[in-house]
């Protein structure tokens, strides 16, 4: 087994380039593939277009299609498992979508290792966060359409993830843009919801300015969008080339997964109903940014700046989102801000090139694992707490919600990445990882560790231990199984993926032929970073435990310091971009207005009024006098003259 | 005596009669400087005959004159419909037609 | 010495209206008034007929005729025949006495006073005066001598001819009778004064040439290139009259007034056969007596079309009066002509000529509606009056709209083709300035154009506005015929185009 | 003999409004019924000649007839369409229907139910003629006299400012016109001098040798029509007026169909037959394309009439079109081809919701009177969403191939360029979402309150609309099959080549 802890402890060089695997015709039990994306897509399309006919059953047809997904789903990794490790490419070619010239962009599905992992993850965490929501939307008038859209967006990303091409991928990109939008904002009737929902979907745009130049880059240089024929000649680009589709496409996975500078929506998308926000944030959505890196890895792996940059942005995000996580009172904004930061230890991942592209995915699946369990668990929360969403009116919940209390007990210490728990593997990897490429990236997603280990433990104590804080006539109570069973899952979830997915499914060994993998023995064991890390979490557990588990002021105390302040405000996101882009924006189209009005229609209509009025002059001239007329006359004949003689002068 | 003298006093005519029309107010006065400049004409043809030495410009002259007759007969009936309406014989007066 | 041989065949045209004329005379003295008005019908519709028959019977031979003093060529002949049509289309306006239901559109009797007892007692007893048809036939006589004079001399007879009966009848309105006269007056005064122009002119000419033979003075141009004084003086007087009869900037001032003034039956005929005569004469003076000097004259036209069609069209967005404004669009539209005309080519002629037909019949329809839309007191011309006349008569007030689309110049309508030919003489002769003036004169004045439509169409009609009134065979005719000839030229011109093309150009 | 197709399908609609001029007045009814019947009479038999058409076929034009017109200059009535003019015509076919029915209560105040529904037909007739005339003169005749109808309905059926924007909408619209008409005689003299007999034929035309000075004079006589017509910046003023004044039905048939004659033009006519001058011009435009996609977009999100949004927003969007034609590429091209014809769909969309929902809350075009459309009216709330998504340039719908395509034509040549006008993608979202977000999110308005949702003869409407917008997004094959060949042609004419990609898998092959 490559790439483990052990094989690192024993101090073995290993370096796997990526292979271009044969793109296998999709046969067997692949030749279904565009099944899997035309499952949730048909339960969309029945839920939405059906009406109102569909209300009593569309959400059972809902969770069945994403089920039925998942089930298919298996048995495709099946299938892939009984291929040899490096023939585990699958392709299917639909029908030619775009071509023009020598442009191509078919509509063909590719399955691998890498989009294997995530139809699964996609899949079976979607499937569970639909159960859920079966019991969290019950009462909600239009929830019909919410399963429409929960469908919808499971069938963009999973667009997203079997494209063969940049440009479909494209396609499930931006329907995951509009389905987040869509749930987002799904109680519409509320204008922040509303407001979030636009801002999500506009940040998301800047990013897939950054997609759609990127692909438009890669093109004129190789001649194709098609992933492997990109791949197979990613070299011979000139580096500067390179660098600037690199940086492209980070711009483009910093709009998805909401990275610096592009953060800024992810903790207002918490106004849309929390399954949304776990399937956002675990499931779908910000990890489409970290697949994207992680797919052009052929890229990046020829562009050092690129990828230093790509790590820069990582490390920045891991600690916004963390000290954004440590100061939010209300449960999903905290958890908004951990997605962020984990998310941020994905592309550091991420940007350390192919020392880390694995362990990226490997914490994006964990993570994906243990974040909808999160989620799902604030949102049993917020049921009991009849939407009441601020952990200062929270306290002393694990009596009375014993089941969530577990689930999210174990998915805390996934997350802090206490051993064995699922988290301490993939975040442990990417930690060493990092000390392989640089000190400084391993030092820091140590200290991020540490302030991860604060805000769970500080979340978790305010929600289910101390004293009850909460608001008159709250009778906190214990969710239906429809809810708490998918918590089970994923509380077992949280325990065990990360072991499971090491040991038993070998992902590192798994993804390699795509990745590609580089590892070099670190000066020190490893164990000696396991340890320090892992110190780092208790202590800021201990901190947030001392802090936070008996006397919590129902309203946040004032007199915090600078940093508290900042992280409450999202580290002043909106304040800045507003700045910096909102209101230059808004006094360039208002100034563009009154250019449009009085300048250029001004002079249009100018011209009009110079004509109207040079008319009303010229009529003062027809005095009504006969022989005002004849002295015209003779003047005409003066100029008739004039112009005879001087025509005739020369 | 040099006939391009008899040219040079109808283009004095002429031009007397033009100033006669633009500064009269009388429209007998205004019809009577028109018929000038008619003259005026008709003397520079018959000027020019003589220097060219045929015969159309006096032949000419005639039908000019007869035309002028004809432009009396209608320019005064018009006037003198005006007069009669109008109690004046100016032509500044009516003036409801402009701009 | 011999008498002139004179190929009385040949002309019988003239000899026909000038003689129907004379018996019109003769009738207004003889019959009784209650036989006059057929019998003058008669008369001046036999007679257009006759003399167009005669016309068409006499159109093979191409010559000069009377001593080479009138030129019966192709361009002479089409302007002929062109001249008696609208002169016919015309005479059914002036004959219709359906619309005012005090009779026809004159005074009863010119000589009295407007708003008199006389005045008012003959009304009632529904006088109708007959005098206008034999000088309307007069008026034709002198159009038709115009078009085809081949001398100076000629053509300053058949100017008179031509003008004289109009300043009279511009002022026997039967309504506004103020106005009519005071057009009179003024149109009198006026043309009286251009025509001095013109025959002072030709005086020069002569004392040039030594002859007002179109072809002489041609011939002359070319053997004494030296000669400035008398030739620019001469040039410049004649061009002054003729411009004058043209109604070109600066010579237009009489347009507006006396086509307000006028009934409108008249305005229409002034407005199409008289522009047709006198474009007519302009042309064939331009191109054959002074054919050798068109470097000198082709600027002088350029700098008169571009002021035409800019004055015309500026002052036009200002009016308020349908009649006016028309009269200004007509100014604008002779500067559209003279550019066909400065271009001094087959081409151009061809231009003028076609532009000549579609514009006159499109006037002729303009004004025949303008005497049906009427209240109490007469024709109403206000032009917010006019408001939602689309909405209370779609079909005159769509009829009316497509004559002003084709003053605009909106393709599948005559005035688009004529226009179109005329920018391209404009254009092959290389007046590139000329022509970007004729676009911004268009644009300017298919705002007016554009403005009746808005009124008619897409404004609610007023209270008390006025009703379009019923015409009878007349008008409806003349309005049919033109509205024909307006959508028919625009579609399929091609067989007219063909005539134009074998009517060739003038003979010398 | 062939039939003369084209005819047969223009004289369709101009049959139906002679029938309806024939119909009595009272029975409105019977009158829109009829004129639905013949507009889809018309669609029919235009899917019909699509099924004919052959897309392998190395004809410039297909369903050629030609007749002598005006012989003396060389006119002809001919007709004939390639690739680009048998979508072109689709569109205008598909649009009428659809706007007819969206449009039946248009006329309910004593206006003519018959004028309205005449008009659009005779609009019809016309617009089938202009994208299938192939005489140059008789595409101009057709192009202004497309302007009387449009004029009438703006003019007499429009808002309560109507008059001021038809006028408008007409006097720029025949500034454009004379100035076209004063190019094309030169043109004509060209040919004149070039061929002995003077011609307006099209392929005649493109075959002549015109000089580059007198190509670049005659060029910008024409491209200001098209500029006008189109509109690019800044010749677009007269389009908000009239977008706001006009009814959502006009809109659609003037912003979705009329306005692609300017661009069809630039593709069609100032390519071939002025390929030094397009060039010569080229950064000039492309400048003014992009100015106009950022500065549309812009002034679009300063808008709070929703009409004059639109208007804007379409502005930009013609940037993006006029960009992709001068950009010299396939990509670009084909691009922009797609794009007249999503943006023809995202028009019909956009305008004839807003319409829908106006007509409900009493007229009112001001954005600021709505909100909370979702909760009151679901199912119409649900197609502003996919207008608005349609209007951005959402992937899967047919305005993202165009817009991808032009986007990717633009970059390949003038990478600053293509980024610039990139940002254009973002501003769209922000504006059309705005538009979304007042509209249809939060606490229902006070006008909105209590208003029906959509009936069935609306949906109808936009049914096609929907289905066409998403099955060319999806495959828009039958439409790159057949416009490919066409832009290659054009581009052959032009005499350029795409560029080629540094390296590459095709690298070789081209």
């Amino acid at each position: 087994m490559i790439g483990t802890g052990a094989a690192r402890m024993a101090g073995e060089v290993t370096d796997v380039a990526p292979v271009i695997q044969p793109l296998a015709e999709a046969t067997g039990v692949f030749s279904f593939l565009w099944v899997l994306i035309a499952l949730p897509l048909a339960g969309a399309a029945i839920l939405l277009l059906g009406g109102r006919r569909t209300n009593r059953w569309g959400p059972y047809l809902g969770v069945f299609t994403v089920t039925a997904a998942a089930v298919y789903a298996v048995v495709l990794l099946i299938g892939l498992m009984g291929r040899s490790p490096d023939d585990r490419s699958v392709g299917q070619t639909l029908f030619e979508w775009v071509f023009v010239g020598g442009f191509t962009a078919p509509v063909a599905f590719q399955l691998d290792q890498l989009s294997m992992v995530f139809v699964l993850l996609i899949t079976i965490v979607g499937a569970l966060i639909h159960i859920y929501s079966l019991g969290y939307m019950e009462h909600d008038p239009d929830r019909r359409k919410f399963f429409g859209f929960l469908n919808l967006f499971i069938a963009s990303m999973l667009l997203l993830v079997l494209a063969d091409n940049y440009l479909l991928l494209y396609v499930g990109w931006e329907g995951v843009g509009l389905a987040s939008y869509l749930l987002i904002g799904f109680w519409q009737w509320k204008p922040s919801a509303a407001a979030a929902a636009k801002k999500a979907f506009v940040m998301n745009r800047i990013g897939d300015v950054g997609l759609s130049l990127a692909i438009m880059l890669i093109f004129v240089t190789f001649g194709t969008v098609v992933f492997d024929e990109v791949f197979a000649v990613a070299g011979e680009a000139s580096e500067s080339t390179l660098t600037w589709i690199g940086l492209l496409l980070l711009l483009a996975a910093a709009g998805k997964s909401a990275q610096f500078p592009l953060q800024a929506w992810l903790l207002d998308a918490m106004e849309g109903p929390t399954p949304v926000s776990a399937l956002i944030h675990a499931a779908t959505m910000v990890t489409a940014g970290v697949y994207l890196i992680v797919r052009s890895n052929a890229i990046y792996d020829a562009t050092v700046f690129a990828l230093t940059v790509v790590l820069v942005i990582g490390v920045i995000t891991m600690f916004l989102g963390a000290i954004i996580a440590s100061a939010k009172d209300d449960i999903k904004k905290s958890l908004a801000g951990s997605t962020m930061s984990q998310i941020g230890y994905m592309v550091l991942a991420a940007g350390l090139g192919p020392v880390g592209y694995v362990f990226a995915i490997f914490h994006l699946l964990t993570h994906g694992v243990f974040k909808a369990n999160l989620f799902l668990g604030a949102g049993s929360v917020i049921h009991a707490m009849n939407n009441q969403q601020d952990m200062r009116r929270y306290g002393a919940l694990r009596a009375a919600m014993m089941i969530t209390f577990l689930s999210f007990a174990a998915a805390t210490l996934a997350i802090m990445g206490i051993p064995p728990f699922s988290g301490f593997w993939s975040k442990d990897d990417i930690i060493h990882a990092a000390f392989e490429v640089s000190i400084v990236a391993g030092i820091a997603g140590m200290l991020a560790a540490g302030i991860t280990g604060f805000y769970m433990t500080r979340m978790f104590t305010m929600t289910f231990l101390g004293k009850a804080r909460w608001e008159d006539d709250q009778h906190p109570h214990e969710s239906k199984p429809v809810m708490t069973i998918p918590l089970i899952i994923l509380g077992i979830g949280s325990v065990f993926t990360g072991m499971a997915l090491l040991f038993w499914g070998d992902i590192v060994g798994w993804l390699v032929p795509v990745t590609g993998l580089k590892q070099t023995p670190l000066p020190l064991p490893t164990i000696v970073y396991e340890v320090i890390t892992l110190v780092l979490v208790l202590a800021g557990a201990a901190i947030a435990y001392v802090k936070y588990r008996k006397d919590v002021a129902v309203e946040a105390p004032q007199d915090v310091n600078f940093l508290t302040r900042a992280a409450r405000n999202s580290m002043y996101d909106d304040a800045i971009n507003n700045v910096l882009v909102v209101q230059p924006t808004y006094s360039v189209t208002r100034a563009l207005v009154g250019v449009d009005n009085r300048g250029i229609d001004g002079i249009v209509n100018g011209i009009a009024a110079f004509v109207a009025g040079s008319g009303n002059r010229l009529r003062r001239w027809q005095t009504g006098f006969a022989r005002s007329y004849a002295l015209a006359m003779v003047g005409g004949a003066v100029l008739v003259l004039v112009v005879l003689a001087v025509v005739r002068l020369p | 005596m040099n006939p391009e003298n008899y040219v040079i006093l109808a283009a004095v005519l002429f031009t007397i009669g033009t100033v006669g029309v633009l500064v009269r107010r009388n429209a007998i006065v205004v019809f009577m400087s028109i018929e000038l400049m008619l003259n005026a004409a008709n003397l520079a043809f018959v000027a020019f005959a003589r220097m060219q030495g045929n015969l159309d410009g006096q032949v000419i002259a005639f039908f000019v004159m007869v035309v002028a007759a004809a432009e009396v007969v209608v320019g005064l009936a018009i006037i003198v419909a005006i007069y009669r309406s109008r109690r004046s014989a100016s032509i500044d007066e009516p003036n409801l037609l402009k701009y | 010495m011999t008498a002139p041989s004179i190929d009385f065949l040949t002309i019988l045209p003239f000899i026909i209206v000038g003689g129907a004329a004379v018996l019109g005379v003769l009738v207004e003295t003889f019959l009784g008034r209650r036989a006059r008005r057929p019998v003058q019908l008669v008369l001046v519709f036999g007679s257009l007929v006759a003399a167009f028959s005669a016309l068409i019977w006499q159109s093979g031979t191409r010559s000069l005729e009377v001593e080479g003093a009138l030129a019966l060529d192709g361009p002479g002949v089409l302007l002929m025949g062109l001249i008696i049509i609208v002169a016919f289309v015309s005479a059914m306006l002036l004959a219709e006495r359906q619309l005012d239901p005090a009779g026809d559109a004159f005074a009863p009797r010119a000589s009295a006073l407007p708003g008199s007892v006389e005045e008012r007692e003959l009304t009632a007893r529904g006088y109708l005066q007959t005098e206008v048809w034999p000088l309307f036939l007069f008026a034709v006589l002198g159009m038709l001598l115009f078009v085809t004079s081949t001398n100076l001399l000629i053509m300053f007879v058949a100017l008179e001819v031509m003008s004289l009966p109009l300043y009279l009848l511009a002022g026997m309105a039967r309504r506004r009778r103020l106005l009519s006269q005071e057009a009179a007056l003024k149109y009198f005064i006026l043309g009286a004064f251009s025509s001095a122009f013109f025959l002072f002119g030709s005086a020069l000419m002569y004392g040039f040439a030594g002859s007002v033979d179109f072809a002489v003075i041609s011939d002359a141009l070319a053997a004494k290139p030296g000669e400035t004084t008398l030739v620019v003086g001469g040039v410049a007087m004649i061009s002054v009259g003729l411009l004058f009869k043209v109604g070109a900037v600066p010579f237009h001032q009489w347009v507006p007034d006396v086509y307000q003034g006028s009934p409108a039956p008249v305005t229409a005929f002034m407005a199409a056969a008289v522009k047709i005569a006198a474009v007519g004469a302009l042309l064939r003076v331009y191109y054959v007596a002074f054919g050798g000097l068109r470097w000198d004259w082709e600027p002088l036209l350029w700098v008169i079309a571009g002021l035409t069609m800019i004055v015309g069209s500026l002052v036009a967005i200002a009016q308020t009066d349908i009649k006016r404004m028309i009269a200004y669009s007509s100014i604008a539209q002779v500067g559209f002509i003279l550019m066909g005309v400065s271009s001094a080519s087959p081409q151009g002629l061809q231009a003028v000529i076609f532009y000549l037909i579609a514009y006159s019949f499109t006037t002729l329809g303009i004004f025949a509606v303008i005497s049906m839309v009427r209240d109490a007191s007469g024709e109403v011309t206000r032009l917010d009056q006019w408001a939602g006349l689309g909405r209370t008569s779609p079909v005159v007030a769509t009829t009316f709209a497509i004559f002003m689309l084709a003053l605009a110049g909106i393709p599948l309508t005559s005035g688009f083709i004529a226009k179109f030919l005329v920018f391209e003489a404009a254009l092959s002769a290389g007046a590139v300035a000329l022509v970007i003036v004729g676009v911004v004169a268009s644009v300017i004045a298919a705002v007016f154009y554009v403005r009746v439509i808005v009124i008619m169409f897409f404004r609610d009609p007023v209270e008390g506005g006025p009703r379009v009134a019923v015409p009878s065979a007349f008008t409806t005719l003349a309005l049919s015929i033109s509205a024909a000839v307006t959508v028919i030229l625009g579609i399929l011109p091609q067989p007219v185009l063909d005539l134009i093309e074998q009517a060739g150009v003038f003979l010398r | 003999m062939t039939l003369p197709l084209l005819t047969i399908l223009g004289v369709i609609p101009l049959v139906g409004a002679l029938v309806l001029l024939a119909l009595p007045k009272g029975n409105a009814r019977l009158i829109k019924q009829v004129a639905l019947a013949f507009s889809i009479a018309a669609l029919v038999f235009t899917v019909f000649m699509g099924l004919q058409f052959d897309a392998d076929s190395t004809a410039a034009f297909q369903f050629v007839e030609s007749y002598p017109w005006i012989p003396a200059f060389g006119i002809s009535y001919s007709l004939g369409v390639d690739g680009i003019g048998l979508v072109l015509v689709a569109l205008a076919t598909t649009l009428v229907p659809v706007t007819i029915l969206a449009g039946w209560n248009d006329v309910e105040d004593g206006r003519s139910v018959k004028g309205y529904f005449a008009l659009i037909l005779v609009l019809e007739t016309l617009m089938i003629g202009v994208f299938s005339a192939t005489d140059v003169f008789l595409f101009y005749v057709l192009f202004e006299v497309m302007l009387i109808p449009i004029y009438f309905l703006i003019g007499r059926y429009g808002g309560p400012n109507r008059a001021y924007a038809a006028v408008k909408f007409l006097i720029y619209s025949l500034v454009g016109g004379l100035i076209m008409l004063a190019a094309l005689i030169g043109l004509y003299i060209v040919s004149v001098d070039q061929l002995g007999q003077g011609t307006f034929d099209f392929a005649s035309l493109v075959g002549l040798d015109i000089d580059p000075t007198t190509q670049k004079i005659l060029f910008l006589g024409f491209f200001i029509a098209f500029a006008i017509k189109a509109p690019l910046w800044p010749f677009h003023t007269w389009l908000p007026d009239a977008a706001k004044e006009a009814t959502p039905a006009t809109s659609v048939l003037l912003i979705g169909v009329l306005d692609k004659v300017g661009t069809f033009g630039m593709i069609r006519y100032l390519l071939p037959i002025f390929p030094t001058a397009s060039e010569f011009y080229a950064p000039v435009i492309i400048a003014m394309a992009v100015i106009g996609i950022i500065y549309g977009a812009l002034v679009a999100f300063g808008q709070t009439d929703m009409k004059r949004l639109f208007a804007y927003s379409s502005m930009s969007h013609f940037g993006f079109i006029a960009l992709g034609i001068f950009v010299f590429t396939s990509w670009g091209a084909t691009g922009s081809v797609v794009y007249m014809l999503a943006h023809g769909l995202s028009t019909a969309a956009i305008f004839l919701t807003a319409g829908f929902l106006m007509q409900r809350a009493g007229g009112l075009g001001a954005i600021a009177a709505y909100g909370g459309v979702n909760k009151v009216a679901p199912v119409l709330a649900g197609f502003l969403l996919f207008a608005t998504m349609s209007s951005l340039a959402l992937p899967g719908l047919a305005s993202f191939v165009g817009e991808f395509l032009v986007l990717l034509g633009t970059f390949s040549r003038y990478v600053v360029v293509g980024v610039i006008a990139s940002i254009g993608i973002v501003l769209t979202a922000v504006y059309a979402l705005r538009y979304y977000q007042k509209v249809a999110t939060g606490p229902p308005s006070p006008h909105v309150e209590g208003i029906p949702d959509l009936r069935g003869r609306e949906i109808t409407a936009l049914v096609p609309i929907v289905l066409l917008t998403i099955v060319l997004g999806v495959y828009p094959a039958p439409v790159f099959d057949v416009v490919n060949p066409a832009v290659e042609r054009t581009l052959e004419v032009v005499g350029v080549t795409d560029p080629v990609p540094t390296i590459g898998v095709l690298g070789g092959e081209q």
